[in-house]
Formats: structure tokens, C-alpha cells, sequence
């Protein structure tokens, strides 16, 4: 029961940070039907400039400011550069190829990805970072829960990605700028009919997807400490299974997609072996893209003949 | 009535492409007057010429030029002509790579004579292929690439972690797990053992040869002709007698054969196998390849293959590095500016701009100039020009990085004299970055290109430099 | 005589959309008939359609938008599966075979937006048609034996025919043009052409003269008679032009709602009250 | 604003797709307050003509004016927030959003008296302020017909572009779909209507055109129109 239950809280972490990727790839996908395997890296980015914030502060044992508020920052900065490179992905890298063929923005954005993560490599050398949680936030805080305790860390994660995602909901939902995202989404020409600037939507909605991002690649290191520069291409791998899983385009299903691969891995990983863990997951896309081509939560493409 | 319809735009279409423009134009035309057969050997000769040439070492460059050439070809079937787009690709080039080490080594008590153990890898690894096909029958687009990934993913999964077969005797020892398998065997054939590079060379341009004949024959024929057919339209091609799940499956098979033989050689070569051999990397050096050439045409590819294999020694030599950079910056600053009166204004920009900054930069801060000039002759010449940072240079090389990265994408959208202003700091940033550390890290340097060649290749040229240039209506 | 294709109470829609329509409002307001999609289901429709084709026949489809005309082509090939109905050809039944293998059959069509392989050459269009129809293996080919040489000759040849069936339009330096290349009209031609090397016996033609200027119209015309005269197909033609339909058509169907309305000579078909209601708007006929 | 003003006029527009010459040298006006109806059958250039008016497609001469500002060569939103509105052909509803979201997408541009538009749009169409949190997906054809013309209206158009009001709809509706457009027009909106059902069309134009083959073959004042022999022979050839 313990063990179950650490599992469990372990695969809520894993799948609220997946969740978080997944809906960027997912919001662009429903947007531009362009799958941006970039956005890997972009997430990869965000954590190392929370690394960047904290080391400007101090580093975690020796911090120049309030715990609470060096998380903040770091979140912040995530945000902005996250948000920053998606932006320019978008406008460089896609914006260009819109009227082009098929294959042409999916090797766009393959190439992207590559010059990012060697972008990375460059800057921050082949070495990984460590956030040191442990002197950031005291390991012996945490929440009870039955016979186990929660770290506060986990807790600030999970809560943060939820709260992220109820608010992102809430904006797709309620916002005119969210309503947008979604009626461009379903029928691009008729948006454009109503005045709606395309443009500017595709924009935000990289904008968004890309500062969620940057959120979970702090996240990620505060809950595994570790951060290095081709931690994108198996995180965004797994995000993206989230995505296709939960149905890609729905962002209710990205967040579901998340939770449910973040779950495997854990009791996998708890369970069976760590070995098996990404095959389980990779081995999950293949049968709900075979059983389910749309996803959980999607809906089938048509195609006029 | 003789002129009614007569379609006046497809004349001048046909006026259009009777001549090349541009520089390129009197080596395209003489590339044309060269039929197929002419062309071949043309590149035989050269080819078989080239280890006289060069130093021995160079001959290794010579073989992996050929195998990436060998595995680009396969590429080309699957996704230049059939248009499915196999990202699981290298997982065939392993899958041949350790099928072939396993039983050429010492790693099993099996060793298996070449003539037999090269024909079952290859029909081995074409089955594979037909295998990973049978998702594609539902899978389209995106949907095949990201289930193809996975594909390459698993496979690199399997071999670094199942050493050990589960539910087999535990002294079986497969893959040799992350340490690979070292001591491959060479190719064995007829007595003759090919245990030297220059034997190897051959061996590989003989296949490079024979595939470049039998590919050609093959887009000629009915099967050719479907697989281009489906990957213009598999609906109209279904409609017209073409049974497109059987063509998907056989291009899978051809690719995936290739990509098979390629691996025994390469193994054989390389004297043992690793996983790192085959992962995304390579992956994305196989696509750089075949899109940089042209996908679909022949020539194409095995030039791109050349290009993309060749750049890596050019890079490795920082002398021969520099000129590169240097004459590739003029080559962009043509390219992006046009005019000459521009182009001088901002090359004299440029080296008015490094002055300044050398003289504020020294003024506050010493250890700006205190490092050590490149030892090359460019280096030498612009060492008073440019800040060769002593301390901090790592930090400082950053920032300058990712404002050169910031100033290119303002030059993109920028226009007019705009256009020149964003243009001065960046290229004395990007020759900063360069002078300070990029010249010391060709295998960075190569990933920074291949992904920035992708990028820029599809914006500007998505055929390739010989593809013909595409329509699609979507 | 046998008939080549017959239709047997053939019906097709999608999601539901006829219950909607029927029960909309006049039910009153509150009753919602729910739907999978009706936004995307608002097309196309083929209601209880009875249909059969003679050796050597052209019948017209006519029919105001979204009548069921092109959908009609999709079922006869094997895109969609009716939910119910038979389709036989030579009294045997096609349902749920593939496109493939209904084009083997003998079966062949053109597109109303037209879906040639753009980037192939004008003749290898027409020669990829013929992958049916030929028999070289893959290893034939990469090592071009004597037999496999002698089946390309012969599929170019055959491409050569029927090219030439258009006379100069899509001839010489035009065979080794991309399909991109050609006019609108020129794109037709070869569509007809590609689905000719398919050796149909029956000839499916979605608006061939839809693009195209009066004198290019007046052509297909012509042509359409000289591929029955000439090459002995039966054809089924969706077409808006007036002009054209008058002048191929042995029998003329028209369709309204995916039903069939009118069925006979091209002369009682246009002045059938239904026809022109479906046309004009309803009470058209009744005014005079 | 006499009703004689022009506020739409097409003069000598030539449009193309790639080489085919589409429009052949239109032009018409909409004056305003007018209930103007554009006939014509299958392929006659009616879609193309409107997508020339909105500026989806760039004619290759002639001009476009739009309530005394020449729009030739302005962008579609600028057309849109200029005071053009349309109904596509199939309504292209937003399915997945509801009947309000896809009226406040229709008020994308203007957002200032939403409450006031939306009143007026609900007072038009009783039964959308009853279904206002449905899916516009799950919605009947007569009811989504009414969201669609109550999206467009929510941008207070000086001009309602209607494209095929009657394509797919049932008889009973289409009667019904015409009934709205008269309620519309007598709100004091100018309108163009695009379609192929001649009849139901001219019974409430005041003005009709009629295309065959890119050309307009047939103007006049409708109950002149709907008297005209030509009429059928634009659509059947005889």
C-alpha cells in the first residue's frame, strides 16, 4: 500500500510535467496540424534558464532571496525565454513553410530541434546541472498522506501544474483571445471570415505552449535535480506520446495523455523495472495509435475526396 | 481551329526552363548534356582515383562518404520516391550493423561466412522493414514519422538494455549492451579478405556502383513509377490499379535491405558496433543527406552524401575550418545583401565597428584581449581586430552567441538599411564566437550547420540543390 | 443486353443527416435531434438509387449542388461502402472491394479537382496507369532482363496511343513535361487519358468540361462520342454544362437530394418539372 | 443615408485561378438598404464573385468600392472591419463551440456594445438565446442556418454576404431560411445572396443578376427577373 501509494504520487509528478509539454505540441497540432519537434528543446531551454535565475541568486544553499520568490523567478524566466524561442521558431521556421509542402515543416522543424539542442551543447557544455533541491527546499518538509509523506517539492509541482492547467482552460474557454485559438483551430478560413488575425492567434498559442514548457522544464529539475542538454529529445518524445494518446489537438486530452503516461512509467518503473519503463510507454502510443488512430479524447480528421 | 486551346503559358513555361540562370547555370548544363550512364562514370573514375590521392587515413573519410552515400540511397526509395517518411530509418542500418557483429565476432561461438551471413541480414532486415510497414497501411504523414521514431527509439532501447535475452541461459551475451560489440571480423569473400581500408573503399564503391545502376533501372519501371505515383497521390494512384499497401511495404523492404548491408559494412569497417552508432544523430545526418541533394534524384543524394560526410573533415582541420567559415560569411553577406555599394558599406561597417569595440572593450576591461589568436592564418591577421577574450570567455561567447543567433533572424525580417545596421554587429559577433570557440568544437559546429542547413533549406530550396522543384496542391 | 454496372437501391449518408432534416422545426423547437456531426455531414447524400449502365452507353449525371453526383462516383469506386444498396458489375457484386480492385476490374475514373500526380512526366502519368495491367517483378527490373524491356516498351507505347488519342494537344516535347506543367484543359485530357490506359470497360468522367473556355468544351464533346465510337466504353458522365450533357448523352439521370428525379432522353429530362423545381427553386414549373 | 447611395459596385472585375478566366468582366452594384440576389446554376462564377467582393481572391483588373472607399486591394479583415459580414456556403459553424461563443466570434472585431448586439441578435432569433451554451455541432440545419446569419450580424454590417443560404437545407427550411433573410433585411441591413435557387431568391430580391459561364447574362429589378423566359436557359442551357 505505502509502496503503491509513492508510486502513485510519483506518477502524478512525472505525469503533471508531461501534461504540461504535451500541451504545447498538442495546442500547436490543433492549430497548424504541424508537429513541433522542437518543442523539446524548447522545454529543455526553460530549465536551464531556471538553472540560469538560481545561479544568479546564489545557488540553492547560499540564496540571496526568499525560497518562494527564487522559485517564482526561476518560473518567470523559464517562461520568458521558453516562450522567446517558440515565438521565434514559429515566425522562422514555420511561418515560412505554411503554404508548402507537407513534408517540408516536419524536416523544418526536425532541423530546429537539432540546431537547438547543439545550440545547447555549446553554451552549456555536455555536462549536466544540478538544482539541488534538497538545500533549496528542506527534504523533511513535506505533507502527510496516509503512511507516506510528500515532499514539498512534488507538491509544489503537482499544484502548480494544475493550477496552470485549470487556468489555461479557463482562458481557452472564457477569453476572446482563447476563443480564437479555438475557433482558428476548427476552421481556419471561417475565423479569417469573421476578422479573426490568424496570425497573432498562431502566435499566441506558440507563446502559451511554449511558456508551459519552460514551466515544466524547471519543474523537472527541481523534482530530479538533473538538467543537461538532451534532456528535451526523450521528455518531448513522451510528451508527444501524451498528446497523441490523450488525442492530439484536445487539450483536455493532453493533460489526460499526461497523467496516464506519467502513471505507467511510475508503476513500471515500481513494479516491473526501470528498463522496461520507456518501452511500456512507446509500446502504449503504438497500440492506441493502432486501436485509436484519434486519440482518447480526439476527433478523426476528414478528408475530402 | 488548329490554335484553339493551344496553351500559350505551357510555351513560355517551355521558354522558361530551356536555360539555367545564375552562376550555377554552365556546370548544370554540362551536367545535363552528360547522359545517366556518362555521369556514373564520371563519379567511378573519379572515385576510383581518389585513394591515390590522398594519405591513407583519408581513405577512411573515403569509406564513410560511401556507406553514408550507400545508406542515403536506401533512404531516397523510401522517402524520396515512395513519400513516407521513415524516421525508424537508422534502426535498419543497426539492425544490419549488429545482426552482421554478432555473427562475425566473438561475441557468439557462430561465426558465419560472409556469402552466407550477408544475404540472410539483408533479406533479414527487408522483412524487418515489411514488417514496420504494416502500421503504415492506417498511419499517414505525421502519424507513420512519429510511430517510425519510436520504432529507432526502441531498437536503440533493446540493444543497450537487453544485453541479456530474458528467459535464455544467462551466459548468453547478445549486444554487448551500452559497450557494443568490439572485434568484428572483416568481410570474408571467395578467400580474399577485406581487412584494409582500400580494400574496404572498393568494396563500398563497387556497391555504391552497383545500387546507383540498379536504383536507376528501378525508378524506370513500374514499380518506380507507382511508388512516385502513390507519393503524389495514393487515392488516384489506388484508382488507377496500383495496390498501395503492397508498393508501401515493398519501399519499406527495398530501404530497409540497403539500409541492412550498409550496417555489415560499416560494422565491418568500424571493427565493432555501438549503440551510439545509430542514434538520432545519424538519423538526422541520413535526412541532411538526401534533402540537401535533392530527395528523389539519385545524383543528388550521393552528392549530398558526399557534401554532408565531407563537411565534418573540413571542420575537424581548424586552418581548413577557418577559410570555410570566412568564405562562407562572404558567400551569406552576398547572398543576403546583393549590391555591391551595400556589400562594401557593410564590410567597411563591420571592420569599423571590431575597432571600436576592441578600444572600448580593452579600455574597461584588460582581460578582453589577453587570449591567444587561433594558430591559423586568418586568425593571425584579425587577431588585433577582433577580442580574443582571455577570462570569462565562456560566459562572454554565450551572450555573443545568442545575440549573433538574434541579430541573423533580425537580418531575415529586416529590410533596406535595416538591413545592413542588424547586419554589421552580427557578423562581428558570429567571427567572435568563431575566433573564441567554435573553431575548437567542429562536431558542435557540424550539428549547428546540419540544423541550421535543414531550416534554411526548406524556407529557401525545399527540392534540394539537384531535386526538380515540386508542386503540391493541399 | 446485360447491363455492365447496375445500381440496386443504393443508399449513403452521413452521421444521420436525414433524420435531421426531416424532424428539423417541424417538430417544433425544444425537440433536438442530436447528431455525430451534422457540420460535416451536411453533404452528399445517394438515397435508394437504381442505376444500370449498357455496354457502349453515356449516361449523364446532372443535378444542382450537392445533389449526391460525386458521391455516387466515390460509392461505384469503392471510397465509401453504402449503408445499404448492391452495386454489380457484370451481375457481380463490388461492394466492399477496394478502389484497386475495382479499377482491375474495369472500372476507371477521372476527378472533378483533378488529382494527377503533378510531379511525374505527362507520359509516365499514363504509364503508372498500367501497373495492373503489367506483370515485371522487382528484381526484373532492377536488372532490366530482356522481358521486363520488353513490358516498358509496350506500357510506353501504350501511353503513346492513348496520348495521341488528343491529338496534338498532348504529344512530343509535352510527353516529357511535369503534369504541373499543363494548362487546366491539358490537365483534363490527360486526366481521361490515364484513366483510358487503366483498359476499362467502364469510364467513370467527373465534370470533364468543367475550366474549360467554349471551344476546348466543344472538343470534350466530341471526344467523349469518339471514345464510345472508338474504343467501345460505356461512360458515365457527371457534367453542369448544358451544352455537353446534350450532346454525349444515350440517357440522362438527374439527381436532387440524392435522389433520383428524372430518368430518361436528355430532351425529357430538361423539361421535367422536378428538374427544373430542383434547379430554379420550387414552384418554378408551375409558372409560366 | 438615401437609399440611392451605392454601397457595393463591381466595375469591369476580370478574376483567375491560375490561367482559367473565371470572371469575365463583372459588374454590379448594391445600393443601400438593398436585398440584392446573384443567380446562377452550377459553376457559373457565384462563389468566385463573392470571394472577389470579400477579397479572398484578387481580381486581375477592374475595382472593387465598398461604401465609397475603393477596396481593391485592401485584406479581407480590413473589408470585414469595414463593415462586410457573410454567412459562408455550409455556414462553417464553429461546431465545438457554443451557439454564444460563436456569436462573440462573429463580434471579433468590435467588442463595444456586446451586450446590446447580442440582444438585438436574440431578439431577431428568439430561439438562439434558448440554446445559447448548445455546441453549435449538435444543432439542426434550420438552427445552425440561424447562428451562422446571427455570427455575421454581431459585427453590425453596413453589407450581409449570404453564400447559398438554401445549399443542403430540406424544403420546408429553405422557406424558412428565406423567412430570416427578410426579417434581416427589413432589421435594415443591405444584403447580397448568393444563390442557386432562383425562385425562392427573386421572391424577395428587389434587384437580381444572373451568371452563366463567369458573365452576367440577365439584371434587372426581380419581379421582372422572375418573369424572364432567359431565366431558365442561364441554368439549363435551353
Amino acid at each position: 500500500m505505502e509502496f503503491f501509494l509513492q508510486q502513485t504520487v510519483n506518477g502524478l509528478t512525472l505525469g503533471s510535467v508531461y501534461a504540461l509539454i504535451a500541451l504545447g505540441y498538442s495546442m500547436v497540432y490543433g492549430i497548424l496540424k504541424l508537429l513541433n519537434f522542437a518543442h523539446g528543446e524548447v522545454y529543455m531551454f526553460g530549465a536551464f534558464a531556471g538553472y540560469g535565475v538560481l545561479t544568479i541568486l546564489g545557488g540553492s544553499s547560499a540564496l540571496v532571496v526568499p525560497v518562494w520568490l527564487a522559485i517564482m523567478l526561476m518560473f518567470g524566466a523559464a517562461m520568458i525565454v521558453s516562450a522567446a524561442i517558440g515565438v521565434a521558431l514559429e515566425r522562422f521556421a514555420y511561418r515560412p513553410l505554411r503554404n508548402s509542402t507537407r513534408i517540408a515543416p516536419l524536416i523544418s522543424a526536425i532541423g530546429a530541434s537539432f540546431f537547438l539542442q547543439a545550440a545547447a551543447l555549446l553554451m552549456f557544455t555536455a555536462n549536466s546541472r544540478s538544482y539541488n533541491t534538497p538545500s533549496l527546499i528542506a527534504i523533511e518538509t513535506g505533507i502527510p498522506l496516509g503512511p507516506i509523506r510528500v515532499w514539498m517539492v512534488r507538491v509544489l509541482v503537482i499544484v502548480t501544474a494544475f493550477v496552470l492547467m485549470i487556468l489555461l482552460t479557463l482562458w481557452v474557454n472564457r477569453s476572446r483571445t482563447g476563443k480564437a485559438v479555438r475557433a482558428v483551430s476548427f476552421d481556419r478560413e471561417a475565423a479569417a471570415m469573421m476578422g479573426i488575425d490568424v496570425d497573432k492567434v498562431i502566435v499566441v498559442t506558440f507563446l502559451i505552449g511554449s511558456a508551459l514548457a519552460g514551466i515544466g522544464g524547471v519543474m523537472v529539475g527541481l523534482v530530479f535535480g538533473r538538467i543537461f542538454h538532451l534532456m528535451g529529445f526523450v521528455a518531448g518524445l513522451k510528451a508527444f506520446t501524451a498528446a497523441v494518446v490523450g488525442g492530439i489537438g484536445s487539450i483536455p486530452g493532453a493533460m489526460l495523455g499526461g497523467l496516464l503516461i506519467g502513471f505507467a512509467e511510475a508503476y513500471t518503473t515500481g513494479y516491473i523495472s526501470s528498463t522496461f519503463q520507456n518501452l511500456i510507454v512507446f509500446g502504449l502510443l503504438i497500440v492506441v495509435l493502432l486501436v485509436r488512430p484519434s486519440g482518447l479524447l480526439g476527433r478523426p480528421e476528414l478528408v475530402k475526396v | 481551329m488548329s490554335q484553339i486551346g493551344v496553351d500559350q503559358w505551357v510555351e513560355q513555361s517551355d521558354e522558361r526552363r530551356q536555360d539555367y540562370q545564375g552562376w550555377t547555370a554552365p556546370a548544370r548544363r554540362l551536367f545535363d548534356k552528360l547522359a545517366p550512364g556518362g555521369r556514373l562514370a564520371l563519379f567511378l573514375l573519379v572515385a576510383a582515383a581518389y585513394p591515390f590521392f590522398v594519405r591513407g587515413s583519408d581513405v577512411r573519410v573515403g569509406i564513410t562518404i560511401l556507406l553514408l552515400a550507400m545508406v542515403a540511397l536506401g533512404l531516397n526509395v523510401v522517402v524520396g520516391w515512395a513519400g513516407l517518411l521513415d524516421l525508424g530509418y537508422v534502426a535498419f542500418y543497426g539492425f544490419g550493423a549488429y545482426f552482421y557483429a554478432i555473427v562475425a565476432s566473438n561475441q557468439l561461438p557462430a561465426h558465419w561466412p560472409t556469402w552466407i551471413a550477408i544475404p540472410v541480414i539483408v533479406a533479414a532486415s527487408a522483412l524487418l522493414g515489411a514488417l514496420l510497414s504494416l502500421p503504415s497501411r492506417r498511419l499517414v504523414g505525421d502519424y507513420l514519422a512519429i510511430m517510425t521514431l519510436f520504432f529507432a527509439q526502441v531498437f536503440v532501447e533493446l540493444v543497450r538494455n537487453f544485453e541479456r535475452l530474458p528467459f535464455v541461459s544467462d551466459d548468453l551475451n547478445l549486444t554487448g549492451g551500452p559497450n557494443g560489440i568490439p572485434g568484428v571480423f572483416p568481410w570474408e569473400l571467395f578467400g580474399f579478405s577485406f581487412n584494409t581500408f582500400h580494400r574496404n573503399y572498393y568494396l563500398a564503391l563497387a556497391f555504391v556502383g552497383l545500387l546507383i545502376i540498379g536504383l536507376h533501372n528501378l525508378n524506370d519501371s513500374r514499380t518506380g513509377r507507382a511508388w512516385r505515383a502513390l507519393r503524389e497521390d495514393t487515392l488516384a494512384a489506388e484508382h488507377m490499379t496500383t495496390p498501395v499497401n503492397r508498393l508501401k511495404m515493398l519501399a519499406f523492404a527495398v530501404g530497409a535491405g540497403i539500409a541492412g548491408l550498409t550496417g555489415t559494412l560499416f560494422a565491418a569497417v568500424q571493427v565493432g558496433v555501438f549503440p551510439n552508432n545509430f542514434n538520432l544523430f545519424f538519423l538526422i545526418t541520413m535526412y541532411a543527406a538526401v534533402i540537401l541533394g535533392g530527395s528523389g534524384s539519385i545524383p543528388g543524394v550521393v552528392l549530398g552524401a558526399i557534401a554532408i560526410a565531407y563537411t565534418p573533415e573540413l571542420l575537424r582541420d581548424p586552418g581548413k575550418a577557418g577559410w570555410l567559415f570566412y568564405i562562407g560569411l562572404v558567400v551569406l553577406l552576398v547572398v543576403v545583401v546583393r549590391r555591391w555599394e551595400r556589400i562594401a558599406a557593410t564590410v567597411g561597417g563591420v571592420i569599423v565597428f571590431g575597432f571600436i569595440v576592441r578600444v572600448v572593450a580593452s579600455g574597461i576591461w584588460d582581460e578582453a584581449t589577453m587570449g591567444e589568436a587561433n594558430d591559423t592564418f586568418i586568425s593571425r591577421l584579425i587577431d588585433d581586430w577582433v577580442l580574443v577574450l582571455g577570462a570569462q570567455s565562456d560566459v562572454i561567447t554565450n551572450y555573443a552567441f545568442v545575440l549573433a543567433v538574434v541579430g541573423m533572424l533580425t537580418v531575415v525580417v529586416a529590410s533596406g538599411w535595416w538591413k545592413i545596421a542588424a547586419l554589421i554587429p552580427t557578423i562581428y559577433l558570429a567571427v567572435l564566437v568563431w575566433e573564441n570557440k567554435l573553431a575548437f568544437q567542429p562536431s558542435i559546429t557540424r550539428q549547428l550547420l546540419f540544423g541550421g542547413v535543414l531550416v534554411v533549406m526548406m524556407a529557401v530550396r525545399p527540392q534540394g540543390l539537384l531535386g526538380t522543384k515540386r508542386v503540391e496542391i493541399i | 443486353m446485360k447491363p455492365i454496372l447496375e445500381l440496386r437501391g443504393l443508399s449513403k449518408s452521413f452521421g444521420g443527416l436525414k433524420v435531421i432534416e426531416d424532424l428539423d422545426l417541424v417538430v417544433g423547437a425544444g425537440q433536438i435531434v442530436h447528431d455525430d456531426d451534422p457540420v460535416v455531414s451536411q453533404k452528399d447524400v445517394v438515397d435508394d438509387l437504381d442505376l444500370s449502365i449498357s455496354p457502349g452507353e453515356i449516361v449523364s449525371v446532372i443535378g444542382p449542388n450537392g445533389a449526391g453526383k460525386t458521391t455516387l462516383f466515390n460509392l461505384i469506386t469503392g471510397i465509401y461502402e453504402p449503408d445499404r444498396g448492391d452495386i454489380l458489375m457484370d451481375g457481380r457484386s463490388i461492394v466492399g472491394l477496394s478502389p484497386e480492385q475495382i479499377a482491375n476490374l474495369g472500372v476507371a475514373r477521372t476527378f472533378q479537382t483533378l488529382r494527377l500526380f503533378l510531379n511525374m512526366t505527362v507520359k509516365e502519368n499514363v504509364m503508372a496507369a498500367a501497373y495492373g495491367d503489367s506483370q515485371a517483378r522487382i528484381w526484373q527490373s532492377v536488372f532490366r532482363t530482356p522481358a521486363a524491356r520488353r513490358e516498358e516498351r509496350q506500357i510506353a507505347e501504350m501511353a503513346e496511343r492513348k496520348l495521341a488519342f488528343f491529338g496534338k494537344r498532348l504529344m512530343g516535347y509535352r510527353w516529357d513535361q511535369p503534369a504541373y506543367s499543363l494548362s487546366y484543359a491539358n490537365r483534363r485530357r490527360l486526366e481521361i487519358a490515364r484513366a483510358m490506359a487503366t483498359n476499362p470497360r467502364l469510364l467513370m468522367l467527373d465534370e470533364p468540361a468543367a475550366g474549360m473556355n467554349p471551344a476546348e468544351t466543344h472538343e470534350i464533346t466530341e471526344l467523349i462520342g469518339e471514345l464510345r465510337d472508338e474504343v467501345g466504353f460505356s461512360i458515365l458522365v457527371i457534367e453542369h454544362d448544358m451544352h455537353v450533357v446534350e450532346g454525349i448523352s444515350d440517357r440522362v439521370i438527374a439527381l436532387d437530394h440524392g435522389v433520383k428525379i428524372a430518368e430518361g432522353s436528355f430532351e425529357d429530362v430538361a423539361t421535367s418539372p422536378q428538374v427544373i423545381e430542383a434547379y430554379l427553386g420550387y414552384g418554378a414549373a408551375d409558372r409560366k | 443615408m438615401s437609399s440611392d447611395q451605392s454601397l457595393l459596385s463591381l466595375t469591369d472585375v476580370n478574376t483567375y485561378y491560375g490561367q482559367i478566366h473565371i470572371l469575365q468582366g463583372i459588374s454590379m452594384e448594391i445600393k443601400a438598404g438593398e436585398l440584392v440576389c446573384l443567380l446562377g446554376g452550377n459553376a457559373s462564377g457565384k462563389s468566385t464573385t463573392l470571394k472577389t467582393i470579400l477579397g479572398i481572391v484578387q481580381p486581375r483588373s477592374g475595382t472593387v468600392t465598398f461604401d465609397g472607399v475603393d477596396v481593391t486591394n485592401k485584406s479581407t479583415s480590413f473589408r470585414i472591419g469595414n463593415g462586410m459580414a457573410i454567412v459562408p456556403e455550409n455556414r462553417r459553424l464553429f461546431a465545438p463551440m457554443t451557439v454564444l461563443e460563436n456569436l462573440e466570434m462573429g463580434a471579433y472585431l468590435r467588442s463595444d456594445n456586446f451586450e446590446e448586439d447580442l440582444n438585438d441578435v436574440y431578439e431577431l432569433f428568439p430561439l438562439l438565446a434558448e440554446r445559447r451554451h448548445q455546441l453549435a455541432g449538435t444543432l439542426s440545419g434550420g438552427e445552425q442556418q440561424m447562428v451562422a446569419m446571427g455570427r455575421a450580424l454581431m459585427s453590425k454590417p453596413k453589407l450581409l454576404l449570404m453564400d447559398e443560404p438554401s445549399m443542403g437545407l430540406a424544403p420546408i427550411l429553405v422557406e424558412q431560411s428565406f423567412e430570416i433573410i427578410q426579417r434581416v433585411h427589413r432589421a435594415g441591413v443591405s444584403i447580397l445572396v448568393v444563390e442557386q435557387n432562383a425562385n425562392m431568391a427573386l421572391s424577395i430580391a428587389d434587384h437580381g443578376y444572373v451568371l452563366a459561364t463567369g458573365r452576367i447574362v440577365l439584371a434587372d429589378r426581380a419581379e421582372a427577373l422572375s418573369q424572364h423566359e432567359d431565366l431558365k436557359k442561364a441554368y439549363l442551357g435551353r
